[in-house]
């Protein structure tokens, strides 16, 4: 174990204070804007945090959700929220819901609470290594070196099926609730159409790098789909939508590959090997690599999708 | 400490010299475009000295093409965010503050 | 020993902040914030508490739970905030309406 | 083909099965309705050929990616998850079939896809046997849930589903904080092996406290049940009996399992809580029910105190043998019996009045007999009377309290039972007495009524068949592999 | 030499906590945008000197992907917060 330097921790309680600080601002500030740009400036500090844990497929992750698509998301429902509600600007003040002594009691449960938790974790013995051992020993089975990525596809790659059928859920769940009117887009400057011409193809290029370092570095089919969810979003702000064509069959066909590849790999692995994706030991890495492309293109086709918000066949049959 | 650790250190040095610019620049001007062009500063000199200073430190070409690449990604992006907030914040009428 | 255990510490103060706000605030979208900093703090009480193995290599398997955690948070924001400006269209305020109206 | 039948893995086509099937419905949506109850109808074969198998052959237990328990999921299912397997199957069929016609076609294709999915999902939760895979089955039902209660989008079903949404994930939040902590204090998340490894230290009654009190909110327990009446009152009518049936007992039966496998050994103060609560919710939700003025409410209150009962069961079971968790899952199988068939009969009255004011109920019962019917048959086994699948279950559970000594939990037994005739019979009287405003009729499909009144048949039959059903949760680990019944 | 690096990362989080105070106090939208950007550059920069520090790779990767990143947010700001109408550019409430 290196020692820690008094450096070190430094580091780790400014980042510390800087979280609690920044949550707490983020949730208290009277101004529903302030509250998403602290929000997302709380998202970078929480990636630099997954660092220091080496969490580096975490903070992959974060980045790419919480930097690139939750503002985006959170930024968009503000302007819808303002839209709507252009008759009267006046946003009400944040005005608590509950009567004053409601309130402390409210404070002291949670203090309780915090402090119940935080000895909870105090008295956890310094040293356990949970499950890293059992991993280590099967990860030359898995097919891929990373763990998190022999956990993610193959140990526990039941979650990460039921994981895309999650994503999908979602989706419907948008689509079901029908559309907005569409944005009334503007048309954009040079320098927007420049940008987002010339850093999509980055995006997916970075996309692809991220798929395939998956299997023996931090990366893997869930960052490489949230960098392509992000593509997606630069596009549709930057006024790119879809040909009409394009979002009948084959959107549908993006949106639900991810999750069909699961359940046929599922079908196909119980009539051959006899167990729920259980893959045969000689080309697990290549039927993993196979599932997290395809899930890649679902992801991104769906985190995209989520942005845009509504469904685009169902302004047809309106 | 070899010399090579020597030109690190001092373009190090500059680089967080001009982040912290950056920042004093953020904090202490008067009015947007200022500040847009404090921000811009930290991007383009300040990351750009860092990287440059890790640059030759760096073991493989693979490691210097990527660190370039990352630079001059957030220039790019850095340059593009703050040209279009300043368009469109002249457009909608916030004035110079003199 | 490590920075684990103060990590997994800001985890819990952020659960029990975004608690705080879920319940005192009114306007929906502080409250989707208020569930994604809770999300946010089980997270990093999952992966700090994960540095404990003694080798410089952490645990693997709360790894993989919060990027699977993750993409869960994002689905249901999504489907909060949608679901927000749907109400806020049909009732003009982004609020829970107490009572049923009949 | 004997062979063929008997290993074919039919607890894993429980999962793939509704899976695939929501997928081809959301690629193909014309074909959604068929397709929807083609699917339903195979879940429900698996469901017999997995029951078949496990009275072979006892527990079936099946290792996921074949890499056991600690480090892969592993698949479980013993006698209370085949009952409430058998449970979502029979409810499944009945909404299945209600809701081919209830549906306008562009509300249809978006339920017939979330609908397979909920059902997937309740299917693997009911088999998981590994507390994160139940975090993210427990998400998906959230998820799915909250989806169909939006899905007509008018304002109370907006705001309804808002609530709703926002306590399914605090629960869920809470629930894995619970799961964190239990597995960073013994290393696994596989239930059998947590089983054998946990110890009563702070930690784990951190975790209990926690994952207690989420499940406790996603089961609307009562001070938690304030999202579950105006949820279930505004989702459309098969949405609503969905929701009491089956999606509220998920949660009921994460924390039975827990408490069966891992927490009931040390943790007698905290079942007296639960108890504690479960006497308030038949109290308070049977009062609330009796002074609505609208059938659905009525019956969404009449959930949150029938869920009251089920949580009788902590108390007992801590003091008796683990035979009063096979009652409990036997009250849940009928009270998901009765209730789809309440919600599916009020929705014959919203759909055939055009509203469900129980004042104007006018003369109903000349119009649709068989739906008035279904509400008395249901509300005869909601209220407990022979010879129906409620009384059974209460009779029991009562039997249990008084062997006991606890009078207080058989007082409030009975008094809850008079509540329940009390609102049945309310909304029965004004089914037969004369209104003033007589309302524009709308014709109900044959099927809808039908489809109402077999599942309440079915909620009275449960206690003719009580016996053979009470020997079927018998067969857990401990009675061994051969446990078949006898 | 990984001390220098660490302490040059440390001072630029204590770099950012100060720029966090323009996010609060920025009259127009526009300045706590700002602020934002600035941010996801300081953790590019932060990024990439751990991953020298702990020497990681990975590191890289993840500062490649907030570069990409930073913008996204800001290009959504432009687009979405301060469309055509009118009314908005002060700091609207």
């Amino acid at each position: 174990m290196e020692v820690i330097t008094w450096l070190e921790w430094a580091f780790d309680a400014v980042l510390s204070v800087g979280l609690l600080w920044l949550a707490w601002r983020a949730l208290a500030s009277p101004d529903l804007f302030k509250a998403i740009v602290l929000f997302v400036s709380f998202g970078l500090l929480m990636a630099l945090a997954w660092v220091r844990l080496d969490a580096p497929d975490i903070a992959l992750a974060e980045a790419a959700i919480g930097a690139g698509l939750t503002g985006a998301l959170l930024l968009a429902a503000l302007a819808r929220l303002r839209a709507i509600a252009f008759k009267d600007t006046s946003v009400p003040p944040p005005q608590f819901s509950k009567p004053q002594f409601l309130h402390w009691l409210l404070i002291f449960f949670l203090l309780w609470l915090g402090a119940g938790l935080g000895y909870a974790i105090w008295v956890l013995p310094p040293y356990s290594t949970g499950l890293s051992v059992a991993v280590a020993a099967h990860l030359d089975a898995s097919g891929v070196s990373n763990p998190v990525t022999a956990v993610l596809l193959n140990f526990r790659a039941y979650d990460t099926m039921l994981e895309m059928i999650v994503l999908l859920m979602a989706l419907l769940g948008i689509w079901s609730l029908g559309g907005f009117p569409p944005h009334t887009d503007m048309p954009t400057g040079s320098v927007l159409d420049t940008f987002s011409r010339l850093l999509v193809p980055v995006f997916i290029l970075v996309a692809a790098y991220l798929l395939w370092i998956g299997a023996d570095a931090p990366g893997g089919a869930f960052q490489a789909g949230s960098v392509l969810g992000a593509a997606g979003v630069l596009l549709l702000l930057s006024g790119w939508r879809p040909r009409v064509s394009l979002t009948q069959w084959p959107l549908k066909l993006a949106l639900a590959a991810g999750s069909s590849a699961f359940v046929i790999m599922g079908l196909l692995t119980i009539l051959y090997e006899g167990q729920l994706l259980a893959y045969p030991a000689a080309q697990a890495g290549m039927l993993i690599l196979f599932l997290e492309s395809l899930a890649t293109i679902s992801i991104g086709a769906t985190l995209a999708a989520l942005f845009l918000g509504r469904s685009s066949d169902h302004e047809e049959n309106q | 400490m070899i010399p090579s650790d020597y030109v690190a250190v001092v373009l190090l040095i500059l680089g967080g010299i001009f982040f912290f610019s950056g920042t004093v620049g953020l904090l202490r001007f008067p009015d947007v475009y200022t500040r847009l062009h404090a921000l811009t500063k930290a991007d383009n000199v300040g990351l750009g000295l860092i990287v440059l200073g890790l640059v030759v430190q760096a073991e493989s070409w693979f490691v210097v093409g990527k660190l370039l690449l990352i630079w001059l990604l957030v220039l790019f992006a850095g340059a593009s965010a703050s040209h279009l907030i300043a368009k469109r914040a002249l457009h909608r009428g916030i004035r110079m503050w003199k | 020993m490590s920075n684990a255990f103060l990590y997994a510490l800001v985890g819990v103060g952020l659960f029990s902040l975004g608690f705080y706000a879920l319940i005192r605030h009114v306007h929906l979208l502080r409250k989707i914030l208020a569930i994604n900093v809770m999300g946010s703090g089980v997270f990093l009480v999952l992966v700090a508490l994960a540095k404990r193995t003694g080798s410089a290599l952490p645990d693997p398997v709360p790894h993989a739970m919060v990027i699977t955690g993750i993409v869960v948070a994002v689905s249901a924001t999504a489907l909060a905030l949608i679901l927000m400006l749907k109400l806020f269209a049909e009732t003009g305020q982004a609020a829970l309406s107490d009572r049923r109206k009949e | 083909m004997e062979a063929m039948l008997a290993d074919t893995a039919w607890a894993v086509m429980l999962i793939i099965l509704p899976l695939a099937g929501g997928i081809t419905c959301f690629l193909w949506p014309t074909l959604s309705k068929t397709l929807g109850l083609i699917t339903v109808a195979g879940v429900a074969l698996s469901v017999a050929g997995l029951g078949r198998q496990m009275m072979e052959n006892g527990v079936y237990r099946h290792a996921v990616g074949g890499w056991g328990a600690p480090l892969g999921i592993d698949l479980f299912a013993d006698g209370l998850s085949l009952l409430m397997l058998i449970m979502t199957a029979l409810v499944g069929l009945g909404i299945s079939f209600y809701s081919r016609n209830y549906f306008k076609p562009q509300e249809a294709i978006w339920f017939w896809p979330i609908w397979l999915f909920l059902l997937a999902a309740l299917n693997a939760l009911f088999l998981s046997a590994d507390i994160f895979n139940l975090y993210v089955t427990l998400e998906l039902v959230g998820l799915a849930a909250v989806a169909l209660t939006a899905l007509t989008g008018h304002r109370d079903a907006l705001n309804g589903a808002m609530r709703y949404l926002l306590a399914m994930l605090l629960g869920s939040l809470a629930y894995l904080l619970g799961v964190a902590l239990l597995y960073h204090d013994s290393g696994s998340v596989d239930i059998v092996t947590l089983a054998e490894q946990v110890k009563p230290n702070a930690t784990v009654w951190a975790a209990l406290a926690l994952m207690s009190a989420g499940l406790a909110l996603k089961t609307a327990l009562f001070p938690l049940s304030f999202w579950l009446p105006p949820a279930h009152a505004s989702a459309p009518a098969p949405v609503s009996a969905l929701l009491s049936a089956l999606v509220v007992k998920a949660s009921f039966y994460i924390l039975l399992r827990l408490w069966l496998e891992i927490f009931g050994f040390f943790a007698e103060g905290a079942a007296t809580l639960l108890g504690l609560l479960g006497m308030a919710a038949i109290l308070w939700g049977s009062l609330q029910a009796l002074c609505q003025t609208q059938v659905k409410l009525l019956v969404a209150y009449s959930t949150v105190a029938q869920i009251g009962y089920l949580f009788l069961a902590f108390p007992l079971a801590s003091g008796s043998d683990s035979m009063i968790w096979g009652v409990a899952v036997y009250l849940a199988f009928s009270h998901a019996l009765a209730k789809s068939a309440m919600f599916l009969a009020a929705g014959n009255l919203v759909r055939f009045g055009g509203h469900d004011r129980i004042a104007d109920l006018d003369r109903v019962v000349q119009r649709l007999p068989l739906t008035v019917s279904a509400f008395a048959l249901a509300g005869v086994s909601i209220m407990g009377l022979p010879p129906s699948g409620g009384f059974v279950g209460k009779w029991l559970l009562l039997e249990a309290a008084m062997v006991q000594g606890r009078w207080d939990l058989a007082a409030v037994m009975m008094i809850g039972s008079l509540l329940a005739a009390g609102y049945v019979f309310k909304v029965l009287g004004y089914a037969f007495t004369e209104a003033e405003v007589s309302h524009n009729a709308k014709t109900v499909p044959a099927s809808m009524e039908w489809a109402a009144l077999l599942l309440a048949i079915g909620a009275i039959l449960l206690g003719f068949m009580a016996p053979e059903i009470l020997s079927l949760t018998r067969m857990t680990v401990s009675s061994g592999a051969g446990g078949a019944a006898p | 030499m990984q001390m220098f690096y660490f302490s040059l990362a440390f001072f630029l989080l204590l770099n950012l906590c100060v720029g966090m105070w323009r996010v609060l106090r920025g009259p127009t939208v526009a300045d706590r945008m700002l602020a934002a950007q600035l941010f996801g550059t300081t953790v590019v920069a932060i990024l990439l000197l751990l991953a020298q520090t702990s020497d990681n790779p990975a590191l890289r990767d993840v500062a490649l992907v907030f570069a990409l990143l930073a913008a996204v947010t800001a290009v959504a700001f432009v687009r979405r917060i301060w469309p055509e109408k009118r009314g908005f550019e002060r700091d609207p409430e």
